[in-house]
């Protein structure tokens, strides 16, 4: 069957075949090997007007951080200087007194217990919904359910401020009663009495950031190719056994990519808090005691009546939360790196 | 006068504002007027930097921020402008009690948290016929920097003596109770919350049914909040000189009828450097809210009229802006 | 002991499109059966529902009977996970878990099933990679990513993980079409050591394989596009390449392919 | 498939497995509610959610225990996760319902023609009409402008982040993205407030406001597409490539394409999420009572804005128009959302 | 016109694994030239190196000379976009693109290069789905996604939509190992018909598939695992079938399989 080489073919014996195996016998031609580095290509003009523009875009994403950076700084020190308080340690916020005295330990606390309680309640009930929605619901529900979820981000904040504040505050209170019955004796639930706690704003925040992590998570386990479902499947492994060998490991960078964006907005929301929060400027391991107050919502609070120093105060703060939210994704960033050669995806 | 002029600051004006405007721009029309309440410091701070043509304030200018503002007003000064008057309200929520009666020192004690209990003997003493519960007193105030908090406390302090030890302001320094965001926040937080008590502008407490208390004045009587017991209440204030027409507050001087605890709310105003057609438009509009017919306009949205000798030198400034 | 197979009346279904229709063979235990036929004509889908893997892709779904050793495949009391653990596969593509490692790669089955072992898991990893001509190429990178090796090594690396649950059957839809002669050998000797003690199923497009590994052939058809799928014949592998009954079987296989 | 035919009934093989009949979970189900109803009647329980907390709790322990016993703990464990799933996706119906629920019986009454038609122009305190008109316009420009700054400009970072950064460079902004999603909105206003309306002297203005929103989308866009991105196989890429397709193109025509759905989601909450923002709109569009049109000039309403302003005023018929505006957006953004789905589910060919 | 193709000390890395070393070979215009060898010894490595598809691996690169015609494909002017409109791949798995329906596949190539003429666009449709022996089974849907074909087909799609774009050089990494014999019989006459206009190169298991359809042959070998893999020997087909320089190549070519 072999199709004999035609006679040009014929003419020209395949070359190297001789030296295939000795290395380099035949020297090349200009002193050394041509070497050609894959990193410094040659591209065409379009593919390098592309390539800087998205290159511009990221940098000029960095000069706006900077840019933003820059601007708390320089609005931010003045009221530092006329701080009597420690920044970082003091706990009530009197910038507007004269003289001073302000610090966002408080605030801090707050903020950063209200977001780490809200998502413990949001990612697994969203990483929940997701799996439900690619793995459980039948196909043709299933789009319809991930839009039912992404409902829940079509709330404004504000109403969920008011609707936190009038509807859920109210009904939250039984459970934190009941939770303060039988668990008091974990001092987080331990309190004289309940009301619009840390716990009640935590809610607000899960839900609020419940769809962005359901959503993100949802397309993230969609992209799970159908090849390691199977493969799974096929070793034997019951629904649940396929999600944890298959769809978890393969999603999880961008889970944690979805909470971290999650996280965010937990710690920045700022009109919901501020509406169910009752604003009180201490630490408090309780927290279903009706105190607390966070960064964002006290830039809210605070911002209309703030004079010069104040101003300063609340932008400082900012500047903080800014900080935090950077050792969070530090953080987080290492846990994915840990493992990024196993990640299923490209790139 | 035609055009448009914007105007920002104190949320405590915003209803009696948005009448007066609708009011003036059914009179002129081709004249519009954006009054928002974005808090009075922040008022200030716009009409400062020119943002603005006129800011709603429920405090006076003080020294830095007057030289500021008198810069922005080239050739001219900036002047505060008492504007509207209106009670604050304390609400209650403590079932089966009515007809609340509570002195100045007593609601000092309890805003400072002195007094923890419904039952305490100085709260049984003012109301020795009502039957008070052995329940902690849950106390709500503003938990975002505000007037009202500012004009309570300057209450609090000027009348309560030394149960007040907290400086008066617009952000609230006492420990304890608990804090909600605006007039709206308090109410309802005071509707929901049993055993609570809170402060309001009148017309929130009236809207949502709460009972009020009735405070004791200087003259020993006490009195339900209402827009004229506050025009009384205020009628002893004094009025700085000149065209600067800051008030200075007076608690002690006995006056019948009078409701001790109220606010007082100033329109800032440049008495030159606003461009012509602006200048005219706040000189007309400022005119207006000024007048008799303004003034009686805004009583059952709870405002009280301004007295009348401060309305009367109001009106004269007002005449000098250009 | 190895495990029958008889298929009564077996129509499949993606949606409304009917891929195959009645579909009736038996299969001998510790046999190797081979399915050819051209591309599209649903080996692939047979082969699927002898593991309830068909089922899995949304809107398919099967009618007709597939007994194991007697037992209905799909009677009511059947869990499909005992009858997958029972009935392993090898797919078309390889698809190693992206996530794991070559070691995590092969266990995976196992640790499913509870075995914990250190010893035995290390001791199963080398004798499955062995089994699949693997062991020798990564055994020195054993925790390195399973999804950096070559198309064969991956797909070698997926035959390493179903045959280390040990299976009674075991299903393989073209295995060696990613391998190279080597690989090849090594898989269709394998075959030849299961077959002493399982049922084997390969789909193939190679009829010297089918031919080289397999005792029994099915070679299905289709009449044209949009028709579905047919069981044309269904005979001894000698019989089918040397003297097939069907005449649409003779210019299949006396094609100067292979 | 029906009867079964066992010869002997021997189940050598071990296939049957021990599945519990269908109703076994409804009874347990029943079982889990009539306990908690007693609990609740025989005891003094503070809230009716306990008793839907109480009944799931009682439900997840019998089911699994009687799982385990009949069917094993791998069964076990997986209707575990079967109802744990189950249960999230009701506990996040939950609120949206209740959420839902208010808005609807608060908001609804105002919902008349002349409530879309009209502005607030000339409403005084006591009066109970006016309209939100002006707001829908001023939300929607907004809304639309910032995502035409921040769509693109994202996109492209993304596209940046994951189709050509390799080095530090693109390590730091990735880093930086998720460092911008913790900004609080009102931070936010605050600096285009300082930048744009007080430095530049651009004055208040829809833009304004615009460009507010645009730097709180901006992460989410940057974050949800460059993990879509991330997700397209890189043979797809490899594809194009091999067909002489310079890169730019084949990141625009195949790889962007493949993600679009994906991206679309995270476009629609970043939207969402921008659209239901008070405090930055506050500080830079100012506000007003009138209809303005022009994004560009002059002081705008928006819904939030208008939420927030009307909710906080003691009259009732006022705090309605709060809520039947909050119930406008909720549409608004419903809408735009199942657009956004529809058109990026053409694209979802699979 | 066709295109030689001269390599010349070509060695390729992953990173810092060395995969293939100093390789030297010359590939005749309207020739076909299959890669055989050993799963893992850099068959599709050098045949991503001539079109460089190796270098968008990240940390891949490429030590050595290719030219093409002369002209040196890594030359300092050289546009990969260029050299891979003039030298096409078809890959050893099968990856329509999924945004797209079948005839947009097709003529992925030809519009996202500008062509937007509909009557050339059918024209080549229909063409190259012929040549690809598919136009039968999709022509009555065409516009239904590519992504929906079972395996054989979607390879068939792939290789319509290299052809599609004409070009110079086809490069093939194992086309037909997903492919039943029928469709691989429509490809061997596809590349047979191809070569009198076109050069082309195949990376193939099946060692009658590269002696039917080759001119010459390139046998890869690596000693051990770890070690890069190297050209063996490469010749004419019919020396390397019937009688190798090599022990090594003639150990290989002598197997059982096919
Ligand atoms: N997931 C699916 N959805 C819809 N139709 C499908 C699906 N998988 C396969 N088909 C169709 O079912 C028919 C049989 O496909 P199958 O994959 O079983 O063929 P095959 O014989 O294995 O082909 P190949 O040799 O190409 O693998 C084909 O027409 C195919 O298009
Ligand atoms: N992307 C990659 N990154 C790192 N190493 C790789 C990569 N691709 C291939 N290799 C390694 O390079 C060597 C050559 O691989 P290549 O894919 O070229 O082999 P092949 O001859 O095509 O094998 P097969 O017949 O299995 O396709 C192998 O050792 C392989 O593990
Ligand atoms: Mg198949
Ligand atoms: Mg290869
Ligand atoms: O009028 P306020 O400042 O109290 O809101």
């Amino acid at each position: 069957m072999t199709t004999e080489p035609d006679s040009s073919a014929d003419a020209a014996e395949p070359r190297g075949a001789a030296t295939a195996t000795v290395p380099p016998e035949d020297p090349p031609p200009a002193g050394g090997p041509a070497v050609v580095s894959a990193d410094k290509p040659r591209v065409g003009t379009a593919d390098l007007i592309f390539k800087n523009l998205t290159r511009t875009a990221g940098l000029g994403l960095l000069a706006l951080i900077a840019v933003i950076a820059v601007f708390l700084v320089l609005r931010a020190t003045h009221a530092l200087n006329a701080n009597t308080g420690n920044f970082l340690t003091t706990e009530e916020w009197f910038p507007n007194a004269t003289p001073p005295k302000f610090g966002v330990a408080a605030t801090l606390y707050g903020t950063v217990v209200s977001a780490a309680v809200a998502m413990i309640i949001a990612v697994p009930v969203a990483v929940g919904i997701a799996l439900f929605i690619t793995v459980y619901a039948p196909r043709q529900l299933s789009s319809v359910l991930g839009y039912i979820v992404d409902l829940l981000a079509a709330v404004p904040s504000v109403v969920y401020g008011l609707w936190g504040l009038i509807v859920l505050a109210p009904h939250m209170k039984g459970i934190q009663l009941w939770l303060n019955d039988y668990f008091g004796w974990i001092p987080i639930f331990d309190a004289e009495s309940v009301g619009r706690s840390l716990f009640v704003a935590s809610v607000v925040l899960a839900i609020m950031i419940l769809p962005i992590v359901a959503a993100l998570s949802r397309e993230v386990f969609l992209q799970v190719p159908i090849a390691h479902r199977e493969a799974a499947l096929a070793l034997g492994a019951t629904r649940w056994e396929m999600i944890r060998v298959a769809v978890l490991p393969y999603g999880k960078p961008g889970v944690i990519s979805a909470s971290m964006l999650g996280l965010g907005r937990a710690m920045g929301e700022t009109i919901a808090v501020a509406l169910v929060l009752p604003a009180s400027f201490n630490i408090s391991a309780h927290l279903l005691s009706p105190a607390g107050n966070t960064i964002a919502a006290n830039v809210a609070n605070g911002w209309g009546e703030a004079n010069d120093i104040g101003r300063g105060a609340l932008i400082a703060s900012g500047l903080v939360l800014f900080i935090v939210t950077m050792i969070v994704n530090i953080i987080a960033r290492a846990i994915v790196a840990r493992r990024r050669e196993f990640s299923g995806s490209a790139a | 006068a035609k055009g448009s002029i914007t105007g920002s600051g104190s949320s405590a004006q915003k209803n009696a504002i948005d009448e007066w405007v609708k009011a003036y721009q059914n009179a002129c029309s081709g004249a519009t007027i954006n009054y928002q309440s974005t808090g009075s410091s922040t008022g200030r701070q716009q009409f400062i930097s020119k943002q603005v043509a006129f800011a709603g304030s429920d405090s006076a200018l003080k020294d830095q921020q007057k030289t500021d503002a008198d810069a922005r007003c080239t050739g001219g000064a900036a002047v505060d402008l008492p504007m509207a008057v209106g009670p604050v309200a304390l609400m209650y929520h403590v079932s089966g009690v009515n007809g609340l009666q509570l002195s100045a020192q007593t609601l000092a004690k309890i805003f400072a948290g002195k007094i923890t209990k419904w039952n305490d003997p100085a709260i049984k003493a003012e109301n020795s016929a009502a039957s008070l519960p052995d329940a902690t007193i849950a106390s709500v105030h503003r938990s975002d920097g505000s007037g009202t908090t500012d004009n309570f406390t300057k209450f609090l302090k000027g009348a309560g003596g030394a149960d007040w030890t907290f400086d008066s302001g617009s952000d609230w320094k006492a420990p304890g109770g608990q804090g909600a965001k605006g007039s709206d926040g308090v109410t309802s937080t005071v509707k929901s919350t049993e055993n609570s008590i809170g402060y309001a502008e009148l017309s929130y407490a009236e809207n949502a049914g709460l009972s009020t208390v009735k405070v004791k004045n200087a003259a020993g009587e006490y009195i339900e909040p209402s827009t004229d017991g506050a025009s009384l209440g205020l009628s002893t204030a004094k009025v700085a000189d000149g065209d600067d027409l800051k008030l200075t507050f007076d608690y002690t001087t006995a006056t019948k009828g009078a409701y001790p605890v109220y606010l007082v709310t100033y329109e800032i105003a440049c008495t030159k450097g606003l461009s012509a057609d602006q200048a005219a438009l706040v000189k007309s509009f400022l005119t207006y809210t000024a007048s008799d017919a303004a003034q009686s306009s805004i009583g059952d949205l709870g405002y009280a009229p301004l007295p009348d000798a401060v309305a009367t030198k109001v009106r004269a400034v007002v005449a000098k802006l250009a | 002991m190895a495990t029958r197979i008889d298929v009564t009346g077996l129509t499949a279904y993606y949606g409304k499109f009917k891929a195959v229709a009645d579909v009736n063979l038996t299969i001998e235990p510790k046999n190797v059966t081979a399915f050819i036929g051209p591309s599209g004509c649903g080996k692939s889908t047979v082969l699927r529902t002898l593991n309830r893997m068909h089922e899995v892709l949304p809107g398919a779904r099967v009618e007709g009977k597939v007994l194991l050793d007697g037992e209905d495949l799909y009677g009511a009391g059947t869990d499909p996970v005992n009858v997958r653990r029972t009935v392993g596969m090898v797919f078309q593509r390889p698809n190693p878990f992206p996530t794991m490692s070559i070691y995590e790669n092969v266990i995976a089955g196992l640790k499913l099933n509870g075995v914990r072992k250190k010893a035995l898991l290390d001791e199963r990893v080398e004798e499955s990679l062995r089994g699949a001509n693997l062991w020798e190429e990564v055994k020195d990178r054993l925790g390195r990513p399973g999804a950096g090796l070559s198309g064969g090594q991956q797909q070698r690396l997926c035959i390493a993980r179903a045959i280390a649950v040990e299976p009674q059957v075991l299903l393989m839809d073209e295995p060696c079409s990613a391998l190279d002669p080597i690989s090849t050998l090594a898989i269709e000797d394998l075959i030849t050591k299961l077959k002493s003690s399982f049922t084997i199923v390969i789909v193939t497009h190679n009829m010297q394989q089918a031919s080289r590994v397999s005792d029994a052939t099915a070679f299905f058809s289709l009449e044209k596009t949009g028709d579905p799928g047919r069981l044309v014949e269904f005979d001894k592998t000698s019989k089918i390449f040397s003297n097939p009954t069907e005449k649409r079987t003779e210019d299949y296989v006396s094609g100067r392919f292979g | 498939m029906s009867g079964p035919a066992v010869d002997g009934g021997a189940d050598h093989l071990g296939l049957r497995g021990q599945i519990l009949p269908r109703w076994v979970p409804l009874a347990v189900a029943a079982g889990a509610v009539v306990v908690s109803l007693l609990i609740y009647l025989l005891t003094p329980v503070d809230s009716e959610i306990q008793i839907v907390l109480m009944s799931a709790l009682f439900f997840v322990i019998a089911m699994t225990a009687v799982s385990t016993a009949v069917e094993g703990g791998r069964r076990a464990r997986d209707r575990f996760a079967t109802t744990l799933v189950y249960g999230a996706f009701l506990l996040a119906v939950i609120p949206l319902v209740a959420v839902l629920a208010s808005v609807i019986s608060k908001g609804a009454g105002r919902l008349d023609g002349a409530f879309f038609t009209h502005s607030m122009n000339g409403i005084g305190a006591r009066d109970v009409g006016g309209g939100i008109y002006h707001a829908i316009i001023g939300t929607v420009e907004q809304v639309l402008l910032a995502s035409v700054l921040a769509v693109p400009f994202g996109l492209l970072v993304a596209i940046y982040l994951v189709e050509y950064g390799r080095g530090r460079v693109s390590r730091v902004i990735s880093f930086f993205v998720d460092v911008l999603t913790g900004l609080p909105s009102i931070i936010a206003g605050l600096f285009i407030l300082a930048f744009w309306v007080l430095a530049l002297d651009q004055g208040f203005s829809g833009f304004a406001g615009a460009l507010a929103l645009a730097v709180l989308m901006i992460p989410t866009v940057v974050r949800s597409a460059e993990e879509m991105l991330k997700l397209v196989p890189n043979e797809l890429r490899e594809a194009g490539y091999a067909l002489g397709v310079p890169q730019w193109r084949t990141i625009l025509r195949v790889v962007v394409p493949t993600a679009l759905p994906g991206i679309v989601t995270g476009v629609m909450l970043a939207v969402a999420r921008v659209a239901g923002e008070t405090a930055p709109v506050l500080l830079t569009v100012f506000g007003t009572n009138l209809i303005n049109s022009n994004p560009f000039s002059g002081e705008q309403s928006s819904l939030p804005l208008y939420i927030y302003s009307q909710a906080g005023q003691p009259q009732q018929f006022a705090v309605d128009r709060a809520w039947a505006a909050a119930l406008v957006l909720i549409i608004i953004i419903m809408v735009l959302n199942l657009i956004a789905r529809l058109f990026a589910g053409r694209n979802r060919l699979r």
